[in-house]
């Protein structure tokens, strides 16, 4: 169980990063970091499961004192909210700059966007 | 004590308090974000009293009221209160210079701002991995605000780019943090590196893996950062200050610096080599940039990798480590920031556009001062660092680190010197007319702006000061000679006159004062430096005006001397070998087409005192305050190599062949009154340097080559070609600097002949050196400045003009010819003694051949200037001005008392040396008896040599005089001339090109094989530079992909150490 | 030794016999080139005529101070070098001024009238003589290292500077002289010598085809007087030193004469049979004959 | 073409060492030490029954204060960014085709209902799944929805802005109070925590997670709103 998700997220980032290396598109390069970034987060997530556990959250079903044989590792829960809302900070910046790239030079490409080198 | 916590609380509570505010209440926004910075600076600046003075130790700060690792803890340690320090005035200074960005954009742009700055102090202060990952998003996502401050359109492509490298930086981040999270059941860098190593091996040392090459790829390493470049390149020159000091230069090294601790030892080496890659290959990337942010870039990613570097030293710095990385880190921050801001004075982009800066004294100032910070040169912080690393590094025998260390300065050294070159000489660029509306102007001179600078050059000197407090040595601002010399930047405002009595005085005066303390030995050389200078100086009346910069840097360099002279051990000794080098190079900078000249000089000299550096390292071997004398004592395996890295330092600045060759034009090309002191007195440090040396070690072998041996060849062959190729110079000044040269091969082949009259005889031509290459230095500088050139063959016939320069050129010629009876005669007669004492004889052979030939410039020299046919256009010239001749006068009177009595001088050096010879088996010194000197093989004595000839001359002078006494001097042309008459003078002075027949003969061995040399690996530096640097393609993508490809390439590596 | 006031007379006593040797040598040496030309030559006495006449001329004509100074700095360093090496070997008459210094004084001090010299011509203004003075310098430099090589070596083989050792060292016999001991070093300094002389195949700084007589173009008169009594004495000077170095030196004036005369007739016979070298011709002549051998004779020694 | 195989070559390096990640793990049997100090003290220190709420509130809230600081960020560099060189004259020329009675008439309907999920979820985040994030998002969504019905529809940046900043402020404070009457800096522990399980309970985790809502939900809009704004070319 654990082993598919991390695959599942190690093969997001792979495929990810392919498209956000490949792609010329801008907003493909975004989208193909978003993807990348739900494998880190689906990473996260599955270093924290534990088989047979339940969520973190102390109500009649996990009683305090049983919590610790009961509930799966709450740490990458509460890493992964963080990484998410990081993730979508940044997504969000590169799709504005994307905006005003497009808005200077009218296209996305972005082998344009090299003045800048040496 | 105030919570450090606040410093988070106070950015954070004023970046949102900003947005409260409205739109149009700029200035309080703008008080406010000021407010803040400065508040947060000050609890840094607090709490960096509470450790440094007050004694405090390292504190911990909980949040959460949890201990680690269950929550999120802050440490706060001197290192970290330096930190902070720089993070938060790098950005309040800049926030000070960007107002009117700041002004433009809003609240908006400075709440950015703020939480920039919060973020990096959080980088350094927290102790938790995951909390790094914020804080580090945080700083990206800021810098991606920041660069929108920028008037360059550019930015905003760099912006991109950077969020792109970002993307995959915190995907490696991430992975690396949750596995390492995984194997060690905790976030908090203390306990994880508190677990035991077997849990960091495998899969938890890939994981420490991935988190250290994402923290490492934010300090911007070879070659995955083209993206910095381009954020450098773009964005605002003060965001620049901050993302070069603050961001890389601090908060990311410090990450790496903490991660480390979980890594443990075995990740050092990983570290060192991606920081050695970065330093190297960005300053040779360097070489071929001509944009000045882009190159500041480059310059920045380089210091960032050293201080790299010396991170993954960490493990033998032991105790000195914060004092090492602390010099090159607070030196890099404050030289980077200020060369950043000064850059947005400047309109335009290119390097030689600096020129702009020329009129502006303090501007020169701050510059020259940031660029010495990033050389490392004394008496900045960087100094005392980088002279402690290389102690450190000898000791423990990692002498390819040192090695690259060293390459990477001096190729740094070579783009900023050149660039400072530009500032002084290259043409400042004019406005268009037509272009001033729509072009920022070339310079704009903002009282804020300046101010920021101007603290930052402050700051360089406090730190200058602070780092000689802190180090194991005396502080060097303690010496007197340099306060004298510094002084001088504060007397600029006054007149020539007035400085130039005050320099004279000074330099009697610690002469006066020194006396008692020289043994014999350095009498001659401290007379000849503080003396013999102010002798020079006399020549200087003559310039009018107020001469901006020329007392400081002539001061520097003399104080260097004055320093050298009486060093004890070997810190101080390179200390006042580095303050003489720059000084002179500065000197020789003043002169109207010595910028190459200059730099050639002082690359040559930067990479000669790093030999020197690596020398007194490898022999000191970690002892603190290395005594000259105990070079004496150096053990076996190492001596030769000690002796062979002196030697060769010390060569290059006496111009032995195959180093000579940055001093002809140097020499040539300074001011009339410099070239005598960089000739006449300058060269003789190195021949000081090479005495110590040889005094100390005596004969070296290495692979059973005799060391002493090579230095005599060397010698020899410098004396030949230095003298030949003086033969077929047309510029009188290149003659005779190339004919210095030849003077040093000398004097260099004397110390090799390891007896005491070799030594007696090098001696005898420092002196003798002195004097007459000075004078001639002034004849020759009087006569060009005369006619209005240098060229021998567009002058002739001045004799009738300039008579006092004649006599003083003629005096000078008989002198260094060393025909009797002038003093130069001694010189040879010493060295005849002093070969046939010796046991080899073949170098010998070059020694004779060279003496003739020095008759041929000589002759060269006097003819085609002063004989000859004079030139229409001369025919009003007047004698060298009265302050020119004084100096050469002087000479004159010195070299006749000198040619009279040598004993004067130079017995009581005879006694002193005799015990450092005295188990030799050649025979002893000299008998100074009575008025004949006599050695084991033959006598000479002077006064009588000198009565004989002048009583014949006079007798001889008589007659002549009285059966011509009606002759009548005849007009110009009246000479047998087939029966015609030239009435131009050009036609009938033989003069260029004099010594043809020769050139036929001999100029096969004067092919430009060095110059070719030197000149082919410049330019192969540069071709690689140029080639290399179109890897950075300005493709956001690639620039991924090339990060990717780092990071596999560095775990490759790695397994494979 | 010391300075004695009697070492005056003496020494002006020297300096006539040497003159008169001199002239009468050169006249006699002109009319053997002559006689081997097949032409009548000039009489014996020719020289006296020419120098007193020269003496007797005046002249109006400067160029300037140092035009003066030529013909004075060049009399004085033919005068010097004599003075500076003792004439006869165990004479206190004609030991001259050696005491002032040893074989590198007078080594060094050769140049001192060269160099004046060329400083005169120089003032002249006339490009005859500048061209002169570049050849006979450049031609000077290459031709003076060979002697200097041999001087060497002969020092070291005596292990002493001193003249007057060197020749002590070879008294008692003809095989003692360092023509015998040490004949490389001989070799080197006669070559040496042929370049020195101004005589053909080394002539060319004088080459009256080319450039009428060189350095001397503009000397006329009482000028020109002083020079010619340089060229009898300073030759003569030189040639004390080669006899006292490689041939035994003399004790007695007749035999002082016969080997001066002897090493005068070496540069005369060579000079007649070989045509004249070029500047650079000879420079590589002497680099690649004279040079090696004078090499061989420092390191065999 | 050659750029494909290289970046493939390099993402198969890549992915070996993924590969060895996968093979090195082993999942964990037991919490570790820090998760078994949050099960094990969460509920008597903190008072919250969602201890992954404790973590990022209290425990880990200096992260969360920057991820919000993340969103602050964005938000004002959107904003600073889409602001720049946008004249207001030509914001729309062509007319939008309307957006449908269906959708229209559902917004109104959900709209309202969706604000009031949001608000439960971000207060609630103590007790049950969800906090701040989730419900700030929730409530942007209806500004989403808001948006996509009419697209022209315009919001007031200022009391977006008002919103954002006071929270975070508030936010900023209550952390400042933690350190003088509490543990330290974000200590909840400056208001009493109550029973566990109830809503006023955990300390100051409700209202932090509130503020936190808000926030997110005035800081999401804010992003909206002016990515929307540039809908014109």
């Amino acid at each position: 169980m654990v082993q598919i998700a991390m695959a599942t997220g190690f093969i997001l980032i792979l495929m990810g990063l392919y498209g956000a290396l490949t792609n010329h598109n801008i907003l493909r390069i975004i989208v193909s970091f978003s993807v990348a970034n739900t494998g880190v987060n689906i990473i996260l997530v599955a270093v924290g499961y534990m088989h047979g556990r339940t969520a973190p959250i102390l109500n009649e079903a996990v009683p305090v004192a049983e919590a610790a044989a009961r509930i799966i590792d709450p740490v990458p829960q509460a890493l992964v909210l963080t990484a998410i809302v990081i993730g979508l900070g940044i997504t969000t910046l590169m799709l504005a700059f994307a905006y005003k790239l497009y808005e200077r030079k009218g296209t996305l490409d972005i082998s344009k966007f090299s003045e800048l080198k040496w | 004590m105030v919570n450090v916590i606040f410093i988070i609380v106070i950015g954070l509570g004023a970046a949102f308090l900003l947005g409260l505010l409205r739109e149009n209440w700029r200035n309080a926004a703008y008080a406010l974000t000021i407010g803040s910075l400065v508040s947060m600076a000050w609890i840094a600046a607090r709490w960096l009293l509470f450790f440094a003075v007050e004694g405090g130790t390292t504190v911990e700060v909980f949040t959460a009221g949890t201990e680690p690792p269950f929550a999120i803890n802050l440490r706060m340690g001197i290192a970290e209160a330096v930190l902070l320090l720089v993070v938060i005035f790098s950005g309040l200074l800049s926030a000070v210079y960007m107002s009117k960005s700041l002004f433009r954009l809003g609240g908006r742009a400075m709440s950015v701002l703020l939480v920039f700055i919060m973020a990096l102090c959080g980088i350094i202060l927290t102790r938790d991995i995951f909390n790094l990952f914020v804080f580090f998003e945080l700083a990206v996502i800021a810098t991606a605000g920041l660069l929108l401050i920028s008037e360059n359109k550019q930015a905003l492509s760099a912006g991109f780019k950077y969020l792109i490298i970002s993307q995959l930086v915190s995907v490696f981040l991430l992975i690396g943090i949750i596995f390492t999270y995984h194997v060690s059941g905790s976030l908090n860098i203390d306990t994880i590196a508190g677990v035991s190593l077997d849990t960091m091996k495998g899969i938890g040392s890939l994981a420490f893996f991935f988190m250290l090459i994402a923290v490492l790829t934010e300090a911007k390493p070879f070659p995955a950062n083209g993206w910095a470049l381009d954020i450098y390149e773009s964005a605002h020159p003060a965001f620049s200050a901050m993302f070069s000091a603050a961001m890389a230069g601090s908060a990311a090294v410090y990450a790496v610096d903490k991660l480390l601790l979980i890594g443990g030892q075995q990740w050092l080496p990983v570290v060192t080599a991606i920081g050695l890659l970065s330093f190297v290959a960005a300053n040779l990337l360097a070489l071929a940039q001509t944009n000045d942010r882009r190159t500041l870039g480059y310059s920045s990613v380089g210091q960032v990798g050293l201080i790299l570097a010396v991170i993954g030293q960490r493990d033998i710095l032991g105790d000195n480590y914060l004092f090492i990385a602390g010099g090159i880190l607070l030196s890099h921050a404050v030289a980077k920031a200020g060369l950043y801001w000064i850059s947005g004075l400047i309109g335009q982009r290119n390097l030689t556009d600096w020129a702009v800066l020329r009129r502006h004294p303090m501007l020169i100032l701050s510059f020259v001062s940031f660029i010495a910070m990033l050389s490392g040169l004394p008496p900045f912080p960087s100094f005392y660092a980088k002279w402690d690393l290389v102690m450190i590094l000898a000791t423990e025998n990692r002498l390819w680190i040192l090695a690259f260390i060293l390459l990477g300065s001096l190729l740094e050294a070579s783009y900023l010197f050149r660039w400072f070159g530009y500032i002084l000489k290259r043409e400042t660029p004019r406005q268009e007319k037509n272009e001033v509306e729509n072009k920022s102007p070339l310079l704009s001179l903002v009282p804020h702006k300046l101010l920021v600078i101007f603290s930052a050059l402050a700051t360089s000197w406090g730190l200058a000061y602070l780092w000689g407090e802190l180090s194991a040595y005396d502080n060097l601002f303690y010496a007197l000679p340099l306060l004298f010399a510094l002084s001088f930047l504060l007397l600029e405002w006054v007149s020539v006159w007035i400085k130039n009595t005050l320099a004279i005085a000074g330099m009697v005066a610690y002469f006066v004062i020194s006396y008692p303390l020289y043994d014999p030995l350095q009498i001659i050389f401290a007379a000849i430096f503080l003396l013999g200078g102010a002798v020079i100086l006399l020549a200087s009346y003559h310039v009018h005006g107020r001469r901006i910069g020329f007392y400081p840097s002539a001061m520097l360099m003399f104080a260097g001397l004055a320093m050298l002279v009486v060093a004890e051990d070997s810190f101080h000794f390179f200390a006042a070998w580095e303050f003489l080098t720059i000084g002179s190079y500065f000197m020789i900078l003043r002169g109207k087409n010595s910028e190459p000249h200059a730099l050639s000089y002082i690359i040559f000299s930067l990479g000669g005192a790093f030999l020197i550096l690596t020398g007194f390292a490898l022999a000191a071997q970690g002892v603190v305050l290395f005594n000259l004398g105990s070079l004496a004592h150096v053990a076996a395996p190492i001596a030769p190599w000690v002796f062979l890295l002196l030697a060769i330092g010390f060569m290059t600045k006496t111009a032995a062949i195959g180093l000579h060759i940055w001093l002809p034009g140097a020499h040539a090309e300074a001011e009339t009154d410099v070239s005598p002191m960089v000739s006449g007195i300058l060269l003789k440090a190195g021949l000081f340097g090479l005495m110590v040396l040889l005094m100390n070690m005596g004969k070296q072998q290495l692979y059973g080559i005799e060391l002493t041996y090579v230095m005599l060849w060397i010698g020899a062959l410098t004396a030949f070609l230095g003298n030949l190729m003086a033969v077929f110079q047309e510029d009188a000044k290149r003659l005779l600097a190339y004919s210095s040269i030849g003077q040093m091969g000398y004097a260099l082949f004397g110390l090799a002949l390891m007896n005491q009259l070799g030594w007696l005889m090098a001696l005898m031509f420092v002196i003798n050196h002195y004097i007459y290459k000075s004078m001639l230095f002034l004849s020759v500088g009087g006569v060009a400045k005369r006619t209005g050139t240098r060229d021998m063959y567009k002058m002739g016939g001045l004799i009738a003009m300039m008579p006092l320069s004649f006599i003083a050129v003629l005096i000078g010629i008989i002198a260094v010819s060393g025909v009797p009876p002038l003093s130069g005669f001694g010189g040879r007669w010493i060295f005849y003694n002093a070969i046939l004492s010796s046991e080899y004889r073949l170098p010998m052979m070059l020694i004779f051949i060279s003496g003739p030939i020095a008759f041929l410039y000589l002759f060269r020299l006097i003819h085609t200037i002063f004989l000859g046919q004079l030139k229409d256009d001369h025919r009003q010239i007047k004698e060298a001005p009265f302050w020119i001749m004084l100096p050469q006068m002087i000479y004159v009177a010195a070299l006749m008392v000198f040619a009279v009595v040598p004993g004067l001088l130079l017995r009581h050096v005879d006694a002193y040396l005799s015990p450092f010879f005295a188990e030799s088996a050649a025979r002893g010194g000299l008998n100074w008896q009575g008025l004949t000197i006599t050695s084991d093989y033959g006598y000479w004595s002077p006064i009588p040599i000198m009565v004989i000839i002048a009583i014949i001359f006079a007798l001889l002078f008589a007659w002549l005089v009285f059966v011509n006494r009606k002759a009548q001097k005849v007009k110009q042309f009246n000479i047998v001339y087939s029966a015609e008459r030239p009435f131009r003078p050009e036609t009938t002075h033989f003069a260029w090109n004099f010594f043809a027949p020769y050139r036929k003969a001999m100029g096969f061995l004067i092919q430009p094989f060095v110059t070719r040399f030197w000149e082919t690996l410049t330019e192969l530096l540069h071709t690689i530079a140029d080639l290399f640097r179109r890897f950075y393609t300005g493709n956001g993508q690639t620039y991924a992909i090339q990060l990717l490809a780092f990071v596999v390439v560095v775990y490759l590596f790695r397994v494979e150490f | 030794m010391q300075f004695e006031w009697i070492q005056i007379p003496y020494a002006l006593l020297t300096l006539s016999i040497i003159i008169n040797f001199g002239l009468l040598m050169n006249a006699f040496v002109a009319k053997i080139g002559a006689r081997v030309g097949r032409r009548v030559g000039i009489p014996i006495y020719q020289n006296y005529i020419d120098l007193i006449k020269n003496y007797g001329l005046r002249s109006s004509i400067t160029h300037g101070v140092m035009f003066y100074l030529g013909p004075v700095f060049r009399l004085t360093g033919g005068i010097g070098l004599l003075m500076f090496v003792p004439t006869i070997y165990g004479s206190v008459m004609f030991s001259n001024f050696s005491f002032a210094g040893d074989l590198i004084l007078a080594l060094y001090f050769i140049f001192f009238g060269t160099l004046g010299m060329a400083l005169g011509a120089g003032e002249s203004g006339h490009p005859h003589a500048a061209i002169g003075v570049s050849r006979g310098l450049s031609q000077v430099t290459m031709a003076e290292l060979p002697l200097a090589l041999a001087v060497f070596s002969i020092a070291l083989q005596y292990n002493t500077l001193s003249v007057t050792e060197i020749v002590a060292a070879q008294q008692g016999g003809v095989l003692n002289w360092t023509l015998f001991t040490n004949p490389l070093a001989v070799v080197a300094a006669m070559l040496s010598f042929l370049g020195s002389v101004m005589r053909p195949p080394f002539d060319v700084v004088l080459a009256p085809q080319e450039i009428p007589i060189g350095p001397p173009t503009e000397y006329h008169s009482s000028y020109l007087a002083l020079m010619q009594t340089n060229r009898v004495i300073f030759p003569i000077a030189k040639m004390v030193i080669f006899m006292n170095l490689f041939f035994g030196g003399a004790d007695n004036w007749p035999v002082f004469f016969v080997k001066i005369f002897m090493i005068y007739m070496f540069a005369v016979f060579i000079g007649v049979v070989f045509p004249r070298f070029r500047v650079e011709q000879s420079i590589r002549w002497f680099l690649i004959w004279a040079v090696p051998i004078g090499i061989l004779a420092v390191i065999v020694v | 073409m050659i750029k494909r195989v290289i970046v493939l070559l390099f993402l198969l390096g890549l992915g070996l060492l993924f590969i060895a990640f996968m093979q090195g793990y082993t999942p964990d049997s037991e919490l570790n030490l820090t998760g078994r100090y949050y099960a094990e003290h969460t509920a008597q220190d903190i008072g919250a029954t969602n201890i992954v709420t404790a973590i990022i509130v209290t425990y880990r809230g200096l992260d969360t204060i920057g991820e919000v600081t993340v969103l602050f960020l964005t938000a004002a560099i959107v904003g600073m960014l889409l602001s720049r060189g946008n004249r207001k004259g030509k914001s729309l020329q062509r007319e939008l085709p309307q957006s449908g009675e269906l959708l229209t008439t559902g917004s109104y309907l959900l709209v309202p209902l969706i604000l009031l999920l949001g608000a439960y979820v971000f207060i609630n985040g103590h007790l049950t799944p969800g906090g701040g994030f989730q419900g700030g998002a929730i409530v942007a969504s209806a500004i989403l929805l808001m948006l996509l019905t009419d697209p022209l529809r315009h919001f007031s940046h200022q009391l977006i802005a008002i919103v954002e900043s006071i929270s975070g402020l508030l936010f900023v404070i209550i952390g400042v109070l933690g350190l003088f009457y509490a543990g330290g800096f974000l200590d909840n522990r400056i208001l009493p925590t109550g029973e566990l399980g109830s809503l006023f309970s955990a300390g100051a985790i409700p209202v932090i997670y509130s503020l936190i809502g808000l926030k997110v939900g005035a800081e999401f809009s804010s992003m909206l709103v002016n990515l929307s704004e540039t809908e014109d070319s």
